[in-house]
């Protein structure tokens, strides 16, 4: 079946849903380099119309990749729950975003969430404007608790990121102290290791249940080494808090990543085995990002924010405590500038926010990019308006081991104090009680220094 | 543990932005122009060319080809190009070789310094293994899968592609090596191993070469690489010289 | 006198103190067209850093455009304050950043404004990054009244701006109606009269009064003609609450504006003896906007954007009630595309708060400039963040006369409702009263029709 | 004034956006994609080129001149050259006559659809003022200050530009007039009268001439143009033709 719309006297046929979307999709360069960009600003406008007209109904009846050959497809079609989609089951794309912006409230978009499939979801994002994507997610309501509760109105919370090129304890450590006194670690403290080694998987995650531990922070760390060798350490005894994995929207984009869905799921009853959580069992952590199944030749011919829209569901269906997208992580090649990377990051945080995830931003830029610091000012500030789950932490925003740049942890204390937000409480009480909640002081509080944390 | 740490006492234990300090929330302006400093640099960075004659030069035998990426602003924009070698490229076929590949990748100046270092330590380590070692292949505008190709090209049982990974602030030399078994156009990254931050601060070349023999022990054992293959090499104790593995 | 810098092995020169500044600027279109831009980011850099380094005091000393030639020139060295100065007196550019957010306050920041010279504060905001820019500004509380009160914390105001191709009365007084049931108004009703003819701007200063005063609206109203036109409406006893005029950053352009220090003196002296203020006397109202001088060959090798802060100290000599820059409304000559006008939007906003100014900024773009709606969106939030005085208000967004598109009466509800800010109190009050504070009713309200305006 | 007006009914008054309804905030769905589709074509608009042959052809005796800048992305970027006639450019002097100069501006439908209609108006009456009108100068990828170098060229007393205003997400059709007194290069903008938003929906060739022909008598009254020279031009009352004046 195929969609027509003349605008400006020209007719505009597309000849299928995927069409439709990748057409409708303001331009990024990574769907120009898949080659299913609009060509023309007339084309798009053609696609988003008739896009606006589309029955939300219609998302249910033709799948973007198909449903023989992806257990994605499969996961989000079986897993369509239609009572919850009955509000809002008569309505279109457009008719959509005019509900979601005058009439839902937050309980409303809760208990809609399981009714909507990511391609529903990818093509509102699709006609909605930057400001749009701002008001609709700081609608959006979703809580998730390990040690401390995150997502709560008002709060915005940061993942202390001390990463490190050669898994040092005391570099790691240093870090570690240098966020904690500058407010950062609610959302987890969680380290990429530079290697796979398992040993050195196991060390590092004790190192960092350590200063947990001592401490007293009412936080949880992760160490995002592949999903595989995490459960390796598992069955070690290696004290995980979180498992990690990257996630993307294709099966064949989870292939190319070494995990499919029973991968996912073993890891998760294993990480729940382990009862580690205090006031909450939401214990896996995935990132994602526009681009990846480009990059790994598994996109089906699908625009990129479409399949990281569908990688979200994957993400659902595991009760994260945390997901984000590492938006200008990859590379021009997917979003080429400032204004692609921060349009992405609003949308994906948008889309995630309405499937009901944590939803978290990388937000951030290589240096192979057209973007610089003041796009991530901008960027930051506006997912803090739109009340960003959380954001990473990188001391002076210069990651040494993954070579590009994110928010440091002087972007998290702006942020905050700009927009007026908290930390989780928790974490917030525990600030408190170590004096770094107001300023950071000039000498380390007593019993924290590096030494101490090895 | 008596005396209090100072805030900016942290930069000691790492190469990390720490102990900064602060104004008002934000970053000192001196933190902040060095910022800008190195941000300028690892932008000009990406731009930084392979010396492909030099490298030869210090590797015998070495073949220099090209990717189908025509210059760097395609390479930027168009993975794809970087990831095939440019039409009509000849490699003669060398069945059940250990393939080298060295790749420019996003930064050149990682590889310039580290690739000859490092095979100096891998190949004669390679060798002792029993393999047929093929001599490295110079590749420009080069992706790691770049490394498909060739391998295939030349019939190789294995391919270790050395490559520029991209610049960062605080590290415009840094190399990474991804090792595929039985490469072929197609591979996923899933069927391969890496071993990243090879530079100055981060992996020395050797250590790097002690822990690819070991993955390459491991995925002759096990005919695969990839997740499949868990890098268990006992960690080396810090400030012990690693030996390499046989 | 020169300056020099050494980064990356390499020494810049900068011949003068124009140089630094406008090397030590981020790349915009117009300082390339001026030929004064940077060469590379390695010379911006280390412009920047020995911007960073020069006293505050050098700037009372070294002139970007000669004292002899220029009355801006010498209204800002005569009217220097060395008592106000004396706080950052000992500063240099960069430790004034550190001061200004570290330790200033609202309370200090407005003490210190009479001295502080324009290109003090130009050469501040190079070496700001977004967030700074938003911070520092957000720190400024600059107070100002006519009918009402205007730029108090917590509080957004919105010039209704109803231009209409021809001033058709019945034109602009459905455009009114618009923006009054979409709660916009409160900052200036404020038309540009589609001709310069006298008559008309007569009849249309009467008409925008009428509707004022019939609705009682808490506001004041200005027909944007030139000075000297406005001079003759009121000589002719037209009622004239605010003398508008586009001001700039040198005489010269002054002089091609049709203007110059004494007519705008005289002008303000007629408006204030017109006493038709209420609540206070602020009767002037300006705009200004980066490129202006250059596209008058009027720029003397100064970068745009220090002119432009020159402006500001021609506005602030008139104790303004409104100062706008029309950042994106000249074209991509002077500022290329939504980056440039983003960060060019939020230096005018925050070195015009600085000098006490009641800043506000027309968030626009031309339709032969790289930008669209995404990047307003994203202007206006970071905009509303810092603390703007206030934005435009156009139906729809799209300025049927001027051919541009600004804010629409919805983005103002947009930035008041995630911002969480209110319009001036006695026009919140007004909108109570008439029951548009809370949504728009289908109907008019009884009494607003566009004949009963006419 | 009894039964209350809708809102939407507002836009029974105007050509603006008004009545459009809201949604929460925003815009709603249709008003937002109806706001985006303008958008794509008013930035077509600006690539529009003027069709000079035909305009040409309606207007004997005009002579077809070019600006310094090359091509329209050079015009957009570099103002200073589209004020300068290219290189070369020869035009026969005539002291003292009217000059007209029809430029492309920043959108060409306007004037090529106006600018012979509102000629045909104008020139019969500047001759009726007893002028020596020059036959019109069509100039591309050109900016109002050409006009001084086309004026002074031409030792023209006075020289009117009517050019492509920009295009507006509901105009891609206005024309503006810049009417200059004693034109010749380095004239400011103050020194300029401005008829502005010729077009349907606008101001009418018709009346725009009959403004245009006060000014210009104006104007030779007082010697100047610009600031100094008030538009006194009586209202036209609404619906009333207006006469054009001697
Ligand atoms: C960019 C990047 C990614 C991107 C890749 C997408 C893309 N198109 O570029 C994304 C976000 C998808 C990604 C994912 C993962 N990555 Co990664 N990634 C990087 C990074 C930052 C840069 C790579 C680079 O510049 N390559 C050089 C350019 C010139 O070549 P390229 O052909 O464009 O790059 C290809 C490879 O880099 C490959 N790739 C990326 N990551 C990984 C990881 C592994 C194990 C392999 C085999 C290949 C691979 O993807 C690219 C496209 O094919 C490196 C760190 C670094 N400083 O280099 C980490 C890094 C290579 N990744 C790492 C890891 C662990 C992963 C994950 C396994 C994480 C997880 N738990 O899921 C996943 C899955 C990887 C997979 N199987 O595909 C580790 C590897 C550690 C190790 N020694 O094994 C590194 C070193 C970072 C770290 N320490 O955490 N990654
Ligand atoms: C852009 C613009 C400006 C910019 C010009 C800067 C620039 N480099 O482009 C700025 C913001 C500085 C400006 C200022 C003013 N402008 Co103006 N401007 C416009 C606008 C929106 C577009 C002009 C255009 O596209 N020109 C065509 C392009 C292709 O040619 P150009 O050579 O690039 O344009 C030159 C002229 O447009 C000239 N210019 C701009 N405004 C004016 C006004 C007058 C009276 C004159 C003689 C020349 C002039 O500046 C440009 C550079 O030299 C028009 C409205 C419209 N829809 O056209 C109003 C418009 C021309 N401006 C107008 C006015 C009133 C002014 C001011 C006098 C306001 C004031 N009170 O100070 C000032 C001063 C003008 C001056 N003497 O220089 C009126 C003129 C009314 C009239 N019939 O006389 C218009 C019609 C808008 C309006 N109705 O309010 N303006």
């Amino acid at each position: 079946m195929g969609f027509a719309q003349i605008v400006g006297g020209t007719r505009h046929v597309f000849p299928d849903l995927r069409a439709l979307l990748a057409c409708a999709t303001p331009f990024r360069s990574g769907d120009a380099l898949a080659g299913v960009a609009a060509e023309s600003a007339a084309q798009r406008v053609a696609a988003q119309r008739a896009l606006a007209d589309l029955p939300l109904s219609h998302f249910l009846h033709e799948a973007v990749v198909p449903y023989e050959d992806d257990e994605v497809t499969r996961l989000i079609l079986d897993r369509h729950d239609a009572a919850a989609f009955a509000p809002v089951a008569h309505l279109t794309v457009g008719g959509f975003r005019d509900w979601l912006l005058a009439e839902a409230d937050g309980a409303a978009i809760s208990a809609l969430a399981p009714g909507l499939t990511p391609e529903m979801v990818a093509g509102l994002t699709k006609i909605c404007r930057l400001q749009d994507l701002v008001a609709i997610a700081a609608k959006c309501r979703v809580t998730t608790r390990f040690r401390n509760t995150l997502g709560l109105p008002g709060t915005l919370s940061i993942r202390l990121q001390p990463n490190d090129p050669v898994d040092d304890p005391k570099g790691i450590a240093a870090q570690v102290l240098d966020g904690l006194l500058l407010g950062a670690g609610d959302a987890v403290i969680g380290v990429n290791p530079a290697t796979d080694n398992v040993d050195n998987l196991c060390r590092v995650l004790g190192l960092l249940d350590a200063v947990r531990d001592r401490y007293a922070i009412p936080t949880q760390s992760c160490v995002l080494a592949h999903v595989t060798t995490t459960m390796l350490a598992m069955e070690r005894g290696a004290p995980v808090d979180l498992v990690f994995q990257s996630i993307g929207g294709t099966q064949g984009l989870n292939t190319s990543f070494g995990v499919s869905l029973s991968v996912l799921r073993e890891a998760h009853e294993a990480a729940l085995a382990l009862k580690r959580g205090t006031v909450g069992d939401n214990v896996m952590y995935f990132e994602t990002g526009q681009g990846s199944a480009l990059s790994a030749n598994a996109h089906h011919g699908v625009d990129q924010q479409t399949l990281e829209v569908r990688a979200y569901a994957v993400a659902r269906e595991f009760r994260p405590l945390l997901v984000n997208s590492v938006v200008g992580f990859i590379g021009p090649e997917y979003l080429y500038d400032g204004k692609q990377i921060i349009r992405a990051g609003l949308e994906d945080h948008c889309a995630g926010k309405l499937l009901g995830l944590p939803m978290g931003v990388d937000v951030c830029y290589t240096n192979h990019a057209e973007a610089d610091q003041d796009d991530m000012d901008a960027l930051l500030t506006l997912l803090g308006v739109a009340g960003v789950t959380y954001v990473m932490g990188v001391p002076g925003a210069d990651d040494t081991m993954l070579a590009y740049q994110s928010t440091s942890f002087h972007d998290g204390l702006y942020a905050r104090a700009a927009l007026g937000k908290k930390p989780a409480p928790e974490f917030a009480a525990w600030l408190e009680r170590m004096g770094l909640a107001e300023r950071t002081p000039e000498a380390l509080p007593a019993p924290m220094t590096v030494a101490g944390l090895l | 543990m008596t005396a209090p740490t100072l805030w900016r006492d942290l930069r000691r234990f790492t190469s990390a932005r720490v102990g900064l300090g602060r104004v008002g929330h934000a970053l000192p302006t001196a933190a902040h122009l060095d910022f800008q400093e190195a941000h300028a640099q690892a932008r000009d960075a990406v731009w930084s060319a392979l010396d492909t004659a030099s490298l030869a030069a210090a590797l015998p035998g070495a073949q220099i080809v090209a990717s189908a990426a025509p210059d760097r602003r395609s390479y930027l924009l168009r993975p794809d190009l970087g990831r095939r070698l440019a039409e009509g490229t000849q490699l003669a076929p060398r069945p059940g070789c250990f393939a080298i590949v060295i790749a420019d990748g996003l930064c050149a100046s990682g590889v310039q310094a580290q690739a000859a270092p490092l095979l100096a330590a891998l190949i004669p380590g390679l060798e002792r293994a029993g393999w047929d070692v093929a001599p490295p292949v110079i590749a420009t505008q080069a992706r790691v899968a770049i490394g498909d190709d060739i391998g295939q090209a030349l019939g190789a049982a294995m391919v270790a592609v050395l490559i520029g990974e991209r610049p960062g602030l605080s590290s415009l030399d840094s190399m990474g090596i991804y090792l595929t078994h039985a490469p072929r156009t197609g591979r996923n990254d899933a069927e391969r191993n890496c071993i990243s931050n090879i530079r100055p601060g981060g992996i020395s070349p050797a250590d790097a070469a002690a822990k690819l023999l070991w993955l390459v022990a491991a995925a002759r054992r096990l005919g695969l690489t990839g997740v499949g293959l868990k890098d268990e090499q006992p960690a080396v104790l810090e400030g012990e010289t690693p030996t390499l593995l046989k």
